[in-house]
């Protein structure tokens, strides 16, 4: 979780959901202010919207809107999570107790978080009053004496080259990777790959027990991104009775003949 | 060398320079110390203020330079027909502001806090020339760290890090903590 | 435009200009009158002369630019040659390298290339003599072109711009390339 994104330009892709229509940004900005329920966004569409723009429109967003798409639609998936995980009945005191020391660490970085959101603002700002005024950057006049020290001294042919690489270098794209939600822990992928030998054994069962003996709350986030992969894969069937309930995952059968681990299911699946 | 000298001096060799002159350099051309520079610099960029120049004298990364006037902004920009500067995204912008306030700083740190990979924002940020490297951690793994640079000040109009808006200014009220505990909460079970 | 808003607009504008500004711009700029920039540009050189300003207000090849006063010439010198020790810039080095690989290459074009302005950089390069204009593009505008000279060839130890190192020889092999497929794969899911 993390302040919501108040400013900048939109993200500019579009989501679809039978509650919410419109750009994904949008969307974040309206459950984190509370005035739309995430319980009852199907968050499904949205990962759909992301797989779709991926293959269609990958040229005319760039990488960085379509991670900044990503970002927002883990975070919207954190949220959701969040809210569907049962509660615990009956809490031992001293997991309580590290339950509150958790929760003061992440409302501080969330504090800090939202001031530096909230100053990124106003250094555009400044940036934007800055460019009204320009530089001079004439230079000294022909007229005078340049004693020029040899300002390529040092520099090879080589370096020339090396320079000009840089020079033309593509902008930087980022690195769009599931694994962005996750801190250090399992990767979305490694999770994926764990349940795709765990599931066909189970062959049915719910999110809760599936994830009833994990610990860490982001390792749940993360076996929640790796269910939404898989579903988005054909290789699960979700399904969720009302909007507080469990969240049931079946198996589909004959799914398990095809590859071994994710690298091989993600290949065999998109390359054609 | 008398006052009138000195800022003579000072408008001529501001005028043929291409980066913020800064007064120290001013002080060994002209032999004289760097708060007497200083300070007729300063005297310089309020004449023009209270003669409504089309131009201004400002500090901007440690150093003076001339600009035009911001509210001659419609005619500079028509007569360089300048672009308007890329914009940042908001995780690019975000992250400029943690390594601004935090530096010297670590992607680790900033990663933390952020809670997502910024190794891309980071690269991009470098790239344009805002960020730089400025120095290792101790400890194992010597983590380069960052800091900001004088293109970071000059973008924004700075004449040093010390301008920059207080932090504690914008963080949020206690209104505001108490809705995030309240939503943390159902978050952590309790 | 009063007499004082034209005068605002020409000190804006002649300051930021890198080349000089001929009147006809201006009257274009600020939709008054040729005769009337002028004789507001006129003024203003002799309002600065009389208050004995560092700079000077010059008409040259048909157009206004700023220019250090001439008795100031001592220190401006002593500004021009501070940099004994200077070695060029990481900006001034790329620069120089994309004139040297893509020549004759027009200023807009590094720009385009580098994504930042680069006037000053171009002009720095001309002034130490390692890069000059060798025509002006075909087409609206007519850009100059530049070039690299036989200094630059000569303080590189190059006998001519055929021993620059082949570009291709510094790309990334067919091994990093795949390796980085490899890398973004996973990433674009498909």
């Amino acid at each position: 979780m993390r302040a919501p994104v108040r400013y900048g330009p939109s993200v500019g892709v579009d989501v679809s959901t039978p509650v919410f229509e419109g750009p994904i940004d949008l969307l974040l900005h309206l459950v984190t202010s509370h005035e739309l329920d995430i319980l009852e966004v199907p968050l499904a569409p949205v990962v759909d919207a992301f797989v779709a723009t991926m293959q269609a429109t990958k040229d005319r967003y760039g990488l960085e809107v379509l991670s900044e798409f990503l970002l927002v639609a883990a975070i919207l998936l954190e949220l959701k999570s969040q809210r569907l995980l049962p509660g615990p009945d009956e809490v031992d005191p001293e997991d309580e107790l590290l339950g509150w020391e958790e929760r003061d660490l992440l409302l501080s970085r969330l504090l800090e978080c939202r001031a530096y959101a909230g100053v990124a603002d106003r250094l555009v700002q400044m940036a934007e009053d800055a460019a009204r005024s320009l530089p001079r950057l004439t230079g000294v006049d022909e007229g005078f004496v340049v004693h020029a020290p040899d300002l390529l001294e040092g520099v090879t042919p080589d370096r020339l080259a090396r320079a000009f690489l840089r020079a033309t270098a593509e902008r930087p794209v980022q690195r769009v990777d599931l694994s962005h939600v996750t801190v250090d822990t399992l990767t979305v992928a490694e999770a994926v790959d764990e349940l795709v030998v765990e599931l066909p054994r189970m062959r049915s069962t719910t999110f809760a027990e599936l994830t009833g003996h994990l610990a860490a709350r982001i390792e749940v986030i993360v076996r929640f991104l790796a269910i939404l992969e898989l579903c988005k894969l054909g290789r699960v069937q979700l399904g969720q009775g009302q909007t507080f309930g469990e969240l049931s995952i079946e198996w589909i059968e004959g799914a398990e003949l095809v590859g071994v681990g994710v690298g091989a299911i993600v290949l065999d699946e998109y390359n054609g | 060398m008398t006052e009138d000298e000195l800022r003579r001096g000072i408008e001529a060799v501001v005028m043929v320079a291409i980066e913020p002159v800064t007064p120290g350099l001013m002080a060994e051309l002209f032999e004289e110390p760097a708060e007497r520079v200083e300070s007729a610099a300063r005297a310089l960029a309020e004449s023009y203020d209270r003669d409504r120049r089309g131009f201004v004298l400002t500090k901007i990364a440690g150093g003076y330079r001339f600009q035009s006037h911001p509210d001659q902004a419609l005619y500079v920009e028509r007569f360089a027909n300048r672009d308007v500067s890329q914009r940042l995204s908001t995780a690019a912008l975000e992250t400029l502001a943690i390594v601004a306030y935090r530096q010297p700083v670590s992607r680790t740190q900033i990663s933390a806090l952020r809670g997502v990979n910024v190794d891309g924002v980071v690269r991009l940020l470098e790239q344009r020339g805002y960020i730089e490297p400025v120095g290792r951690a101790e400890g194992p793994g010597q983590a380069v760290l960052f800091g900001t640079t004088d293109l970071f000040l000059e973008r924004l109009g700075l004449a040093s890090l010390r301008d920059l808006p207080p932090i504690e200014d914008y963080l949020p009220g206690p209104d505001a903590v108490v809705e995030l505990e309240d939503r943390l909460r159902p978050a952590l079970g309790d």
